[in-house]
């Protein structure tokens, strides 16, 4: 899959609630070629920070040439970026790996934290095979996802932890009762490993074919550090997250 | 203008090379530049048999500088000359493959298998910190480095490269060590060890709890090794520790490097081999000078 | 909330204290702390007779650090005890007066001169990389710097620290001679040795060629010495190498040290030792650690 | 003298010329203490360089609560602070070190390049005493000195390398007719060394008080590091250019 690294211009870069922002970026080549799961690898032009960062691309618009991204501030890195204003430019590496493979039938998009992000633009592309969202949070401020899954989903289950909103406890309580109750035919997911795992033990018991998207370290996101492997559980093969992932069928994970 | 560098029987078309374990096995690097016009490919560590690296996290940022505990992940010598070196041997460009062991024997046999076509030197790692058998103790002995650097020499009729281990009390030693033993070059420098904590979790935040760090922020250290190995050995040496410009590649140079690898600069820009190649040029243009062998040593100190 | 540590028979308010040569003698950062309340002043080196330091250049930037071959500048013993000293010693913190020497017997008379009121330890500095006199023999070599340490030992009543270089193979054989020649403490580290070239003018950027290395680029080298060393002696470390903020402290007390130094970071905030002791307080109460000493070694590793 | 680090606002980063930005930072408790030949040692708040880098007070309005730097892009800080815009923060450390001592009757401000700086400010002070400047530069890009020296100069004398305006020569090759012409009761100097000891050659020659600024790489700017020493030709001992300069009575350097 052909990647670039482009200067993109930041369009936007807007606070979605205390630790989490909304970037937007011209960077029509990426924009281009990118597929839902797929993520790019950034930096800011004067960087204090040695690496590049990893975030998944949450939605592109392909005629404006805009990628989104929707990250959470942790650490230097991301706080670095929550400061770029607009017109600002971006260093963007991408679009990289492989994302999820579109399947027919009814889609369960399963996501928790950050890993919500590239599920926007999934269930936009599934959006008319009314794809059904499960989303967990810590607590009422992950509620800000609602806004954006809305238009493509046919119905959002929310879960916190500490019941703020919606269902209290964690997705993978409730999803036993939307496989129950709907039709599913393919599951995507992206989140904490935890809750990830249990998405596939549950898809596993109910026969239903599944994608996980994967998170690790990556230095250079490109297949070359060898900084993001892990043994495919199938293949029994060393693989990449960066460039053979981020999204793998379950089996080859959990 | 002539950009062109010897590496014991080596011919690069230019000095700027991708370090062991930052450049994949070249292909990698295909969208963003062209293979075909860079110094040299030098390929991930290449063990006997294929390892599956270390556990658990590999990777930390530190100031100006990472960190790794790759632990040699490799598909082995078989997987790499049965089926990586036919797809990179087409390049037209050398393929330095580096080589990590646990005995002087199985360095010795690594060597010879390797003596094939497509394969244009070995790298001999005598110095990766992060696995047991990969050949620290190699690295911080100078007896120990001769033997391994004689037992490949008589092993092949390729190009000898020993890489060199910065974490010692005198590299020169170990440099001229190596030389006697036969080596045609030497690489340097490896990761130095060192090592990051998350306070929160109290853990260490690596895997294998040290890693090796490389970047910018070792390269004042490289310098002055690769400055001190210059002056007391005779054979060409290829420089490297935190290359990240054209300018970084020249200290470099004029250092007494004969070439340079770029390492984890290429995790931030992977076309920086091209672009560091391209700005030696510019720098010679503007400065006059005709062929890179010129600035090779040419420090005024 | 606990912050006072014990080094030998020193009792630190808390455990951070400014580095020799980045605190001069303490009174400089009047303007941006209380003296009397930080851990320790250790003072810039001192020696025998004045020296005027290295003539040249002597301070160079590098990525996240900086290098120096200020080559212990300093009036000598004789001023310090009679000009500065009794300017220095009314604050109500302790004095540790960092001491480099050409042979065991200065040191020795170093000690021995320095084992007055008002001096609380004294550093032993035998890695000071910028001047051959500056004691680099003794740092390499375990057997010299246990002959030091002897000596400076048995030549005074206060408590004895000895600093040591992170330009070794082995940093932990350095640790257990200085150990068990007496050391009440060790301190590490000091500078890694590096260079810098100026590509214009094709010479060192620094008038003595190479230089020191500090700064936030050496941290992950000081941290996985500091764990290694504290692994392996009884006696406590005074970690330091690249401390910017209380988590670099925090990680350096982690992973074994009993109190940390701050060096060059202070040159970018000459307040940061109250600022870096005031963040570890913070840390302790956000994990409701009673006593600094719980962070000691306290890596899960 | 008391120094302090604050956070102060740049008001003003404009382009002088190619190389060459004029900053305004509000800083009122530095501007309050500033004396002319004073310097600050600044730093970017997130910086992607290590060390702070000194440049002398340029001029300062303790109404306003600004100080002024007038800089020449030379390197990757300067690079740096050449893109810093309105309403960013600075760090200041300062105000550092030991101006001109003022001294009564006629002054002759000699400076050359960026050594003109301070020579603002000290000619702001001087002006009742009708202060001569003399600036030297390579070409006339360096003309620009004139605008902000000519509210304050009884008269300014240019000279340049190539001669595109003024003078072509060195300044101290002027220097001897201006001394003759003018009775100068004291020479205040700044710019390269090697203009700096020909400066104060005549003025040995013609009997003048004479104070030079001197330039040094600097770490800490506070007198700790002692990267900056030198030996005092008068005093023989060790001064440092930070905290006991950067003014210095010509014989205690040249
Ligand atoms: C494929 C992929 C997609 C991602 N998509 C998103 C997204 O859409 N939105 C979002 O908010 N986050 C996403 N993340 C996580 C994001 O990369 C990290 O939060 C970010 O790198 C943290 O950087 P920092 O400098 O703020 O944190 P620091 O902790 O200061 O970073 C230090 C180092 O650790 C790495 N690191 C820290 N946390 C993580 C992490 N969770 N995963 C991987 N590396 C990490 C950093 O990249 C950096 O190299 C994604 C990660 C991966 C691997
Ligand atoms: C007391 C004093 C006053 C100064 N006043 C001015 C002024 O008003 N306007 C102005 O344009 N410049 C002034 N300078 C010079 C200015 O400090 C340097 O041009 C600047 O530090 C260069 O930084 P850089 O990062 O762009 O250059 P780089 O070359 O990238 O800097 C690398 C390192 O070298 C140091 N350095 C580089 N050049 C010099 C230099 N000439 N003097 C001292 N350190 C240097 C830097 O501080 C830094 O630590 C002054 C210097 C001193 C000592
Ligand atoms: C992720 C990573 C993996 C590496 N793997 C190897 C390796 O397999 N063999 C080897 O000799 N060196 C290896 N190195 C060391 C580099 O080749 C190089 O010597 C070092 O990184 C210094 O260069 P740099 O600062 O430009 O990165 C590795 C470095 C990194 C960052
Ligand atoms: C400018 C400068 C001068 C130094 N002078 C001395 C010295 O005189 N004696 C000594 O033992 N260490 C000296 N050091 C080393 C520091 O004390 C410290 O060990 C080292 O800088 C690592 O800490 P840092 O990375 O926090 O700076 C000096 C360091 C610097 C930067
Ligand atoms: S991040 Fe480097 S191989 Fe995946
Ligand atoms: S700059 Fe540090 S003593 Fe002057």
């Amino acid at each position: 899959m052909k990647k670039l690294v482009v200067t993109g211009t930041i369009l936007l870069n807007k606070a979605v609630n205390e630790n989490v922002k909304h970037m937007v970026i011209k960077a029509p080549e990426i924009a281009n070629l990118a597929e839902p799961g797929q993520f790019v690898h950034v930096k800011t032009l004067h960087s204090e920070n040695f690496l590049r960062r990893p975030f998944s691309i949450a939605d592109v618009d392909k005629n404006e040439g805009t990628i989104t991204l929707i990250y959470r501030i942790v650490g230097k890195g991301t706080a670095e970026y929550s400061r770029l204003k607009e017109g600002e430019e971006f260093s963007i590496l991408g679009p990289i790996g492989n994302g999820f493979k579109l399947k027919e039938g009814r889609p369960l998009l399963v996501g928790g934290g950050v890993g919500i992000a590239p599920l926007i633009y999934l269930s936009r592309l599934l959006k008319d095979q009314k794809p059904i969202l499960l989303i967990g949070g810590k607590n009422k401020d992950e509620v800000f996802w609602e806004e954006y899954l809305k238009e493509y989903a046919d119905k959002i289950y929310i879960t916190t932890d500490d019941g703020s909103v919606g269902f209290k406890g964690f997705t993978i309580q409730l999803m036993p009762e939307i496989l129950k109750e709907n039709n599913i035919d393919a599951i995507y997911t992206c989140g904490p490993n935890i809750m990830m795992a249990g998405v596939a033990k549950l898809a596993y018991e109910y026969d239903i074919d599944c994608q996980v998207s994967l998170e690790k370290r990556m230095a250079c996101g490109i297949g070359v550090c060898l900084g993001c492997t892990f043994e495919g559980k199938l293949t029994k093969k060393r693989r990449k997250v960066c460039t053979e992932g981020p999204v793998f069928e379950a089996k080859e994970v959990f | 203008m002539n950009l062109s560098v010897k590496i014991g029987n080596l011919e690069l078309k230019n000095p700027v090379m991708g370090a062991s374990g930052t450049f994949g096995f070249g292909r990698e690097y295909e969208d963003f530049l062209d293979v075909n016009e860079i110094g040299a490919i030098v390929t991930k560590g290449v063990t006997p048999k294929p390892r599956a690296g270390n556990p658990g996290v590999r990777i930390a940022e530190t100031p100006s500088g990472m960190l790794n505990c790759i632990g040699l992940e490799n598909p082995g010598v078989d997987a790499f000359i049965y089926d990586i070196l036919p797809k990179i041997k087409k390049y037209n460009t050398a393929v330095i493959v580096n080589i990590s062991a646990g005995s002087v024997e199985e360095y010795a046999e690594m060597a010879w298998r390797l003596d094939i076509d497509g394969v244009d030197a070995v790298e001999v790692n005598i110095s990766c910190p992060n696995v047991k058998e990969g050949g620290i103790v190699f690295g911080t002995d100078p007896k120990a480095a001769a033997a391994v650097t004689h037992a490949v020499k008589t092993h092949t009729k390729k190009t000898v490269i020993v890489k060199l281990s910065p974490n010692v009390t005198d590299i020169v030693q170990m440099a001229k060590a190596v030389e006697e033993a036969g080596a045609d070059a030497i690489s340097m420098i490896n990761t130095l060890t060192g090592m990051a904590i998350d306070i929160n979790t109290r853990k260490p935040l690596l895997g294998n709890i040290t890693g090796g760090l490389s970047g910018p922020a070792v390269k004042p250290v490289a310098l002055r090794m690769v400055w001190q190995v210059a002056k007391a050995v005779n054979i060409p040496i290829i420089g490297m520790g935190g290359i990240a410009s054209a300018e970084d590649a020249i200290e470099f140079l004029l250092a007494g490097a004969t070439a340079v690898a770029v390492g984890a600069h290429n995790f931030i820009d992977p076309s920086a081999l091209k672009v560091i190649a391209d700005g030696i040029a510019e720098y010679m243009q503007k400065h006059n000078i005709e062929d890179v062998n010129e600035l090779v040593g040419a420090l005024q100190a």
